[in-house]
Protein backbone atom coordinates (compact mmCIF):
# COMPACT_ATOMS: atom_id res chain seq x y z
CA UNK A 1 0.00 0.00 0.00
CA UNK A 2 2.90 2.51 0.73
CA UNK A 3 4.29 1.28 -2.99
CA UNK A 4 1.02 2.44 -3.83
CA UNK A 5 1.56 5.85 -2.92
CA UNK A 6 4.94 6.75 -3.71
CA UNK A 7 4.32 4.97 -7.05
CA UNK A 8 1.08 7.72 -7.65
CA UNK A 9 3.26 10.41 -5.97
CA UNK A 10 5.53 9.69 -7.97
CA UNK A 11 3.55 9.53 -11.17
CA UNK A 12 2.50 13.42 -9.91
CA UNK A 13 5.40 14.74 -9.61
CA UNK A 14 6.98 13.38 -12.86
CA UNK A 15 3.84 15.00 -14.82
CA UNK A 16 4.37 18.82 -12.40
CA UNK A 17 7.94 18.35 -13.81
CA UNK A 18 6.92 18.17 -17.38
CA UNK A 19 5.08 20.86 -17.44
CA UNK A 20 7.74 22.91 -15.83
CA UNK A 21 10.49 21.37 -18.66
CA UNK A 22 8.26 22.70 -21.45
CA UNK A 23 8.14 26.22 -19.76
CA UNK A 24 12.02 26.15 -19.33
CA UNK A 25 12.09 25.16 -23.02
CA UNK A 26 10.10 28.03 -23.88
CA UNK A 27 11.73 30.65 -21.75
CA UNK A 28 15.48 29.17 -23.50
CA UNK A 29 13.27 29.94 -26.97
CA UNK A 30 12.41 33.27 -26.36
CA UNK A 31 15.62 34.11 -24.93
CA UNK A 32 17.61 33.10 -28.35
CA UNK A 33 14.76 34.83 -30.40
CA UNK A 34 14.83 38.30 -28.12
CA UNK A 35 18.49 38.23 -28.54
CA UNK A 36 18.43 37.63 -32.37
CA UNK A 37 16.17 40.44 -32.71
CA UNK A 38 18.42 42.77 -30.53
CA UNK A 39 21.15 42.27 -32.70
CA UNK A 40 19.14 43.06 -35.39
CA UNK A 41 17.86 45.92 -34.08
CA UNK A 42 20.78 47.45 -33.02
CA UNK A 43 22.56 46.43 -36.71
CA UNK A 44 19.98 48.42 -38.48
CA UNK A 45 19.44 51.48 -36.26
CA UNK A 46 22.71 51.85 -34.01
CA UNK A 47 22.23 55.53 -33.30
CA UNK A 48 18.19 54.46 -32.21
CA UNK A 49 17.33 55.82 -28.74
CA UNK A 50 15.27 52.40 -27.96
CA UNK A 51 18.47 50.20 -28.46
CA UNK A 52 20.98 52.46 -26.03
CA UNK A 53 20.20 50.58 -22.81
CA UNK A 54 21.47 47.40 -24.66
CA UNK A 55 25.18 46.63 -24.69
CA UNK A 56 26.21 46.24 -28.67
CA UNK A 57 28.97 44.50 -27.78
CA UNK A 58 27.57 41.30 -27.55
CA UNK A 59 24.61 41.91 -30.41
CA UNK A 60 26.37 39.77 -32.95
CA UNK A 61 27.35 36.98 -30.43
CA UNK A 62 25.43 33.45 -31.05
CA UNK A 63 22.45 33.06 -28.65
CA UNK A 64 23.36 30.07 -25.96
CA UNK B 1 -10.10 -14.97 -19.93
CA UNK B 2 -10.55 -15.89 -23.64
CA UNK B 3 -9.10 -19.39 -23.40
CA UNK B 4 -12.49 -21.30 -23.22
CA UNK B 5 -13.09 -21.79 -27.17
CA UNK B 6 -17.12 -22.35 -26.21
CA UNK B 7 -16.56 -18.77 -25.20
CA UNK B 8 -15.08 -17.43 -27.70
CA UNK B 9 -17.26 -19.43 -30.56
CA UNK B 10 -20.38 -17.74 -28.78
CA UNK B 11 -18.44 -14.14 -29.25
CA UNK B 12 -18.28 -15.02 -32.83
CA UNK B 13 -22.20 -15.50 -32.67
CA UNK B 14 -23.00 -12.03 -31.43
CA UNK B 15 -20.42 -10.72 -33.67
CA UNK B 16 -22.61 -11.63 -36.11
CA UNK B 17 -26.21 -10.93 -34.45
CA UNK B 18 -24.93 -7.68 -33.45
CA UNK B 19 -24.62 -8.11 -29.94
CA UNK B 20 -20.87 -7.46 -30.40
CA UNK B 21 -18.34 -7.34 -27.55
CA UNK B 22 -21.45 -7.64 -25.07
CA UNK B 23 -18.94 -9.37 -22.28
CA UNK B 24 -15.81 -7.91 -23.70
CA UNK B 25 -17.44 -4.68 -23.02
CA UNK B 26 -18.35 -5.54 -19.25
CA UNK B 27 -14.87 -7.01 -18.35
CA UNK B 28 -13.47 -3.98 -19.62
CA UNK B 29 -15.63 -1.59 -17.60
CA UNK B 30 -14.60 -3.70 -14.20
CA UNK B 31 -11.13 -3.17 -15.28
CA UNK B 32 -11.82 0.36 -15.73
CA UNK B 33 -13.32 0.93 -12.26
CA UNK B 34 -10.23 -0.53 -10.35
CA UNK B 35 -7.98 1.96 -8.98
CA UNK B 36 -5.06 2.05 -9.19
CA UNK B 37 -5.42 0.91 -12.88
CA UNK B 38 -3.90 -2.45 -13.66
CA UNK B 39 -2.25 -1.73 -17.22
CA UNK B 40 -1.22 -5.36 -17.15
CA UNK B 41 -4.52 -6.54 -17.88
CA UNK B 42 -5.82 -3.61 -19.81
CA UNK B 43 -2.80 -4.52 -22.18
CA UNK B 44 -4.01 -7.69 -21.99
CA UNK B 45 -7.58 -6.86 -22.99
CA UNK B 46 -6.78 -4.55 -25.50
CA UNK B 47 -4.59 -7.19 -27.30
CA UNK B 48 -7.16 -9.80 -27.71
CA UNK B 49 -10.17 -7.86 -27.81
CA UNK B 50 -11.10 -4.86 -29.66
CA UNK B 51 -11.62 -1.69 -27.44
CA UNK B 52 -15.17 -0.28 -27.95
CA UNK B 53 -14.62 3.18 -29.09
CA UNK B 54 -16.29 5.20 -26.33
CA UNK B 55 -13.65 3.57 -23.77
CA UNK B 56 -10.78 3.68 -26.46
CA UNK B 57 -9.12 7.14 -26.17
CA UNK B 58 -9.22 6.90 -22.04
CA UNK B 59 -7.83 2.97 -22.41
CA UNK B 60 -5.00 4.91 -24.92
CA UNK B 61 -4.58 7.51 -22.65
CA UNK B 62 -3.69 5.20 -19.45
CA UNK B 63 -1.24 2.47 -21.40
CA UNK B 64 0.78 5.68 -23.07
CA UNK B 65 0.84 7.42 -19.60
CA UNK B 66 -0.76 10.91 -20.80
CA UNK B 67 -2.61 9.76 -17.12
CA UNK B 68 -1.28 8.17 -14.71
CA UNK B 69 -3.00 4.54 -12.98
CA UNK B 70 -4.56 5.97 -10.09
CA UNK B 71 -7.68 7.38 -11.28
CA UNK B 72 -7.64 10.37 -8.41
CA UNK B 73 -5.40 11.78 -10.04
CA UNK B 74 -6.62 11.87 -13.25
CA UNK B 75 -8.02 15.51 -12.47
CA UNK B 76 -4.78 16.95 -11.30
CA UNK B 77 -2.42 15.59 -13.91
CA UNK B 78 -4.81 15.80 -16.44
CA UNK B 79 -4.84 19.93 -15.70
CA UNK B 80 -1.17 19.94 -15.94
CA UNK B 81 -1.69 18.47 -19.81
CA UNK B 82 -4.02 20.96 -20.57
CA UNK B 83 -1.43 23.72 -19.09
CA UNK B 84 1.48 22.61 -20.60
CA UNK B 85 -0.54 22.00 -23.92
CA UNK B 86 -1.42 26.04 -23.51
CA UNK B 87 1.69 27.72 -22.20
CA UNK B 88 3.61 25.61 -25.32
CA UNK B 89 1.02 26.62 -27.92
CA UNK B 90 1.01 30.31 -27.13
CA UNK B 91 4.41 30.52 -26.82
CA UNK B 92 4.69 29.94 -30.42
CA UNK B 93 1.65 32.15 -31.47
CA UNK B 94 3.72 34.28 -29.68
CA UNK B 95 6.85 33.90 -31.74
CA UNK B 96 5.15 33.13 -35.28
CA UNK B 97 5.74 29.78 -35.56
CA UNK B 98 2.13 29.32 -35.39
CA UNK B 99 -0.73 31.84 -37.24
CA UNK B 100 -4.20 31.16 -37.68
CA UNK B 101 -3.91 29.95 -40.87
CA UNK B 102 -1.52 27.17 -39.92
CA UNK B 103 -2.65 23.79 -40.28
CA UNK B 104 -3.39 21.59 -36.74
CA UNK B 105 -1.29 19.08 -37.51
CA UNK B 106 1.62 21.56 -38.08
CA UNK B 107 0.94 23.55 -35.26
CA UNK B 108 1.50 19.75 -33.31
CA UNK B 109 4.62 19.02 -35.13
CA UNK B 110 5.99 22.26 -33.98
CA UNK B 111 5.43 21.72 -30.10
CA UNK B 112 6.14 18.37 -30.01
CA UNK B 113 9.54 19.88 -32.14
CA UNK B 114 9.83 22.44 -29.36
CA UNK B 115 9.51 19.69 -26.40
CA UNK B 116 12.29 17.64 -27.91
CA UNK B 117 14.51 20.89 -28.57
CA UNK B 118 14.80 20.16 -32.26
CA UNK B 119 12.71 23.37 -33.16
CA UNK B 120 14.77 25.28 -36.22
CA UNK B 121 14.86 28.94 -35.56
CA UNK B 122 12.02 30.84 -36.69
CA UNK B 123 13.93 32.90 -39.34
CA UNK B 124 14.74 29.26 -40.77
CA UNK B 125 11.73 27.64 -40.65
CA UNK B 126 10.30 26.34 -43.76
CA UNK B 127 7.14 24.27 -44.38
CA UNK B 128 7.56 20.63 -43.06
CA UNK B 129 8.73 18.27 -45.85
CA UNK B 130 8.77 14.59 -46.14
CA UNK B 131 11.01 14.20 -43.18
CA UNK B 132 7.90 15.22 -41.40
CA UNK B 133 5.87 13.10 -43.28
CA UNK B 134 5.15 10.17 -40.50
CA UNK B 135 4.99 12.91 -37.99
CA UNK B 136 2.10 14.13 -39.66
CA UNK B 137 0.55 11.48 -41.34
CA UNK B 138 -0.01 9.92 -37.62
CA UNK B 139 -0.74 13.57 -36.40
CA UNK B 140 -3.86 13.54 -39.10
CA UNK B 141 -4.89 10.26 -37.99
CA UNK B 142 -5.14 10.91 -34.90
CA UNK B 143 -7.22 14.01 -35.20
CA UNK B 144 -9.52 11.88 -36.81
CA UNK B 145 -9.82 9.59 -34.02
CA UNK B 146 -9.63 12.15 -31.10
CA UNK B 147 -11.84 15.35 -30.86
CA UNK B 148 -10.80 17.30 -28.21
CA UNK B 149 -6.99 18.66 -29.60
CA UNK B 150 -5.44 18.63 -26.23
CA UNK B 151 -5.99 14.93 -25.61
CA UNK B 152 -5.34 15.05 -29.55
CA UNK B 153 -1.69 15.90 -28.78
CA UNK B 154 -0.65 14.26 -25.78
CA UNK B 155 -1.57 11.20 -27.63
CA UNK B 156 0.26 11.74 -30.64
CA UNK B 157 3.23 12.48 -28.76
CA UNK B 158 2.88 9.99 -26.37
CA UNK B 159 2.41 7.48 -28.95
CA UNK B 160 5.52 8.21 -31.30
CA UNK B 161 7.49 8.37 -27.93
CA UNK B 162 6.11 5.42 -27.11
CA UNK B 163 6.63 3.14 -30.28
CA UNK B 164 10.20 4.25 -30.66
CA UNK B 165 11.22 3.07 -27.24
CA UNK B 166 9.41 0.14 -27.32
CA UNK B 167 10.13 -0.94 -31.08
CA UNK B 168 12.44 1.21 -32.45
CA UNK B 169 14.78 -2.11 -32.57
CA UNK B 170 12.67 -4.33 -34.03
CA UNK B 171 11.08 -2.16 -36.88
CA UNK B 172 14.04 -2.73 -38.77
CA UNK B 173 13.48 -6.40 -39.01
CA UNK B 174 9.98 -6.41 -39.72
CA UNK B 175 10.49 -6.66 -43.56
CA UNK B 176 12.19 -9.75 -43.40
CA UNK B 177 9.54 -11.28 -40.72
CA UNK B 178 7.28 -10.02 -43.80
CA UNK B 179 8.82 -12.07 -46.21
CA UNK B 180 9.03 -14.97 -43.86
CA UNK B 181 5.18 -14.70 -43.19
CA UNK B 182 4.16 -14.63 -46.52
CA UNK B 183 6.60 -17.78 -47.76
CA UNK B 184 4.24 -19.32 -45.38
CA UNK B 185 0.85 -18.43 -46.59
CA UNK B 186 1.60 -17.04 -50.48
CA UNK B 187 5.03 -18.75 -51.87
CA UNK B 188 3.58 -17.65 -55.43
CA UNK B 189 3.30 -14.24 -54.95
CA UNK B 190 6.50 -13.54 -53.13
CA UNK B 191 8.45 -15.43 -55.65
CA UNK B 192 6.23 -13.34 -58.32
CA UNK B 193 7.43 -9.63 -55.92
CA UNK B 194 11.17 -11.14 -55.96
CA UNK B 195 11.03 -11.58 -59.32
CA UNK B 196 9.69 -8.32 -60.74
CA UNK B 197 12.03 -6.45 -58.05
CA UNK B 198 9.06 -5.23 -55.93
CA UNK B 199 10.12 -6.86 -52.91
CA UNK B 200 12.66 -4.03 -51.58
CA UNK B 201 10.25 -1.18 -52.99
CA UNK B 202 7.45 -1.99 -51.08
CA UNK B 203 5.82 1.08 -48.79
CA UNK B 204 7.74 -0.32 -45.62
CA UNK B 205 7.46 3.44 -44.21
CA UNK B 206 4.01 4.08 -44.23
CA UNK B 207 3.17 0.50 -42.93
CA UNK B 208 6.12 0.25 -40.14
CA UNK B 209 6.68 3.66 -39.19
CA UNK B 210 3.58 5.46 -40.01
CA UNK B 211 1.91 2.19 -38.96
CA UNK B 212 -0.60 2.53 -42.06
CA UNK B 213 -1.59 6.45 -41.31
CA UNK B 214 -2.91 7.62 -43.99
CA UNK B 215 -3.22 4.16 -45.53
CA UNK B 216 -6.57 2.53 -43.56
CA UNK B 217 -8.97 4.60 -42.25
CA UNK B 218 -9.56 5.42 -39.41
CA UNK B 219 -12.15 3.12 -38.46
CA UNK B 220 -10.16 0.43 -39.30
CA UNK B 221 -6.73 1.79 -38.09
CA UNK B 222 -7.63 2.42 -34.78
CA UNK B 223 -8.29 -1.44 -34.61
CA UNK B 224 -4.47 -1.88 -35.60
CA UNK B 225 -3.32 1.06 -33.04
CA UNK B 226 -4.98 -0.40 -30.63
CA UNK B 227 -2.83 -3.73 -30.20
CA UNK B 228 0.43 -1.15 -31.27
CA UNK B 229 -0.46 0.88 -27.73
CA UNK B 230 -0.90 -2.29 -26.07
CA UNK B 231 2.41 -3.77 -27.25
CA UNK B 232 2.72 -5.53 -30.47
CA UNK B 233 4.40 -4.20 -33.18
CA UNK B 234 4.51 -7.18 -34.86
CA UNK B 235 0.33 -6.84 -35.78
CA UNK B 236 1.94 -4.54 -38.41
CA UNK B 237 3.52 -7.07 -40.28
CA UNK B 238 0.40 -9.02 -40.27
CA UNK B 239 -1.88 -6.06 -41.63
CA UNK B 240 0.83 -5.33 -44.29
CA UNK B 241 0.44 -9.31 -45.16
CA UNK B 242 -2.76 -9.39 -45.40
CA UNK B 243 -2.83 -6.87 -47.61
CA UNK B 244 -0.44 -8.39 -49.98
CA UNK B 245 -2.84 -11.48 -50.01
CA UNK B 246 -6.48 -9.62 -50.19
CA UNK B 247 -4.77 -7.72 -53.73
CA UNK B 248 -2.78 -11.08 -54.61
CA UNK B 249 -4.11 -11.47 -58.00
CA UNK B 250 -4.19 -8.05 -59.00
CA UNK B 251 -0.42 -8.18 -57.84
CA UNK B 252 0.35 -11.10 -59.75
CA UNK B 253 -0.64 -8.85 -62.93
CA UNK B 254 1.83 -6.23 -62.28
CA UNK B 255 5.05 -6.26 -63.47
CA UNK B 256 6.60 -3.44 -62.98
CA UNK B 257 8.14 -2.75 -59.27
CA UNK B 258 6.95 0.71 -59.28
CA UNK B 259 3.49 -0.16 -60.48
CA UNK B 260 3.29 -2.83 -57.29
CA UNK B 261 4.83 -0.09 -55.04
CA UNK B 262 2.53 2.79 -56.38
CA UNK B 263 -0.73 0.16 -55.97
CA UNK B 264 0.14 -0.58 -52.52
CA UNK B 265 0.60 2.91 -51.02
CA UNK B 266 -3.27 3.63 -52.62
CA UNK B 267 -4.66 0.26 -51.72
CA UNK B 268 -9.13 0.66 -52.01
CA UNK B 269 -10.53 1.88 -48.73
CA UNK B 270 -13.35 -0.43 -48.87
CA UNK B 271 -12.91 -3.46 -47.32
CA UNK B 272 -9.83 -2.33 -44.98
CA UNK B 273 -11.63 -3.58 -41.75
CA UNK B 274 -11.95 -7.14 -43.23
CA UNK B 275 -8.43 -6.79 -44.09
CA UNK B 276 -7.62 -5.42 -40.61
CA UNK B 277 -10.08 -8.71 -39.02
CA UNK B 278 -8.10 -11.18 -41.00
CA UNK B 279 -4.82 -9.76 -40.40
CA UNK B 280 -5.78 -10.08 -36.45
CA UNK B 281 -6.76 -13.53 -36.93
CA UNK B 282 -3.68 -14.17 -38.54
CA UNK B 283 -1.36 -13.09 -36.14
CA UNK B 284 -3.35 -14.60 -32.71
CA UNK B 285 -2.93 -17.74 -34.96
CA UNK B 286 1.56 -17.81 -35.54
CA UNK B 287 2.07 -15.12 -32.13
CA UNK B 288 -0.63 -17.12 -29.98
CA UNK B 289 -0.28 -15.66 -26.58
CA UNK B 290 -0.05 -12.37 -27.75
CA UNK B 291 1.09 -11.60 -24.58
CA UNK B 292 3.96 -12.72 -25.01
CA UNK B 293 4.10 -11.46 -28.74
CA UNK B 294 6.14 -8.88 -29.51
CA UNK C 1 4.40 6.82 8.78
CA UNK C 2 2.43 6.63 5.75
CA UNK C 3 1.12 10.37 6.70
CA UNK C 4 4.79 11.23 6.76
CA UNK C 5 5.29 9.73 3.20
CA UNK C 6 2.38 11.54 1.94
CA UNK C 7 3.28 14.96 3.44
CA UNK C 8 6.74 14.61 1.53
CA UNK C 9 4.74 13.88 -1.75
CA UNK C 10 3.10 17.16 -1.14
CA UNK C 11 5.95 19.28 -0.73
CA UNK C 12 7.54 18.09 -3.68
CA UNK C 13 4.67 18.21 -5.61
CA UNK C 14 4.14 22.24 -4.32
CA UNK C 15 8.11 22.93 -4.76
CA UNK C 16 7.74 21.36 -8.55
CA UNK C 17 4.38 23.74 -8.61
CA UNK C 18 6.36 26.95 -7.65
CA UNK C 19 9.14 26.04 -9.92
CA UNK C 20 6.59 26.06 -12.93
CA UNK C 21 5.02 29.17 -11.99
CA UNK C 22 8.37 31.02 -11.78
CA UNK C 23 9.35 29.73 -14.68
CA UNK C 24 6.15 30.70 -16.37
CA UNK C 25 6.36 33.86 -15.46
CA UNK C 26 9.69 34.63 -16.78
CA UNK C 27 8.26 33.31 -20.20
CA UNK C 28 5.40 35.88 -19.82
CA UNK C 29 7.75 39.00 -19.46
CA UNK C 30 10.06 37.36 -22.06
CA UNK C 31 6.70 37.33 -24.49
CA UNK C 32 5.85 40.60 -23.44
CA UNK C 33 9.03 41.97 -24.16
CA UNK C 34 9.34 40.19 -27.47
CA UNK C 35 5.86 41.54 -28.39
CA UNK C 36 7.04 45.15 -28.16
CA UNK C 37 10.47 44.31 -29.78
CA UNK C 38 8.67 42.97 -32.89
CA UNK C 39 6.23 46.35 -33.01
CA UNK C 40 8.74 48.26 -32.96
CA UNK C 41 10.80 46.62 -35.64
CA UNK C 42 7.58 46.44 -37.95
CA UNK C 43 7.03 50.18 -37.34
CA UNK C 44 10.85 50.57 -38.10
CA UNK C 45 10.38 48.81 -41.56
CA UNK C 46 6.68 48.65 -42.28
CA UNK C 47 7.20 47.37 -45.23
CA UNK C 48 8.29 43.71 -42.92
CA UNK C 49 5.14 41.35 -44.15
CA UNK C 50 6.16 38.94 -40.94
CA UNK C 51 8.80 38.31 -38.47
CA UNK C 52 9.63 35.10 -39.73
CA UNK C 53 10.00 35.87 -43.53
CA UNK C 54 10.96 39.44 -43.36
CA UNK C 55 13.65 41.00 -44.97
CA UNK C 56 15.64 43.57 -44.14
CA UNK C 57 15.36 46.00 -47.16
CA UNK C 58 17.91 48.10 -45.39
CA UNK C 59 21.96 47.82 -46.30
CA UNK C 60 23.16 46.88 -43.11
CA UNK C 61 20.76 43.72 -43.05
CA UNK C 62 22.24 40.99 -40.59
CA UNK C 63 23.36 37.55 -41.29
CA UNK C 64 21.22 34.59 -40.56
Amino acid sequence: FLEDVKCQAKAELQASDSRYQAQRRIAQLLQTELLQLYSRVEMEAPAGPGSCSRSSSRSRSSPP
Amino acid sequence: MADDPQRNFRSAYYEKVGFRGVEEKKSLEILLKDNPLDLEKLSTFSQRFPLPSMYRIQVWKVLLGVLPPHSDSHALVGGYRKEQYQDILEALEVMRYVRPSTPSTHVYLRMFQLETQVLPRCSETLPPDEEHEDFLSISRAMEEIVDDPVDCYWLIKCFIHQFHMRFGDSIPHLPKSLEHYLSQEEPRLLTHLKSVGALPLLPYSLWFKRCFAGCLPESSLQRVWDKVISGSCKILVFVALEILLSYKIMLMGISRPEGVAKFLRNIPQENTDAIVTKAIDLWQKYCGNPNHAV
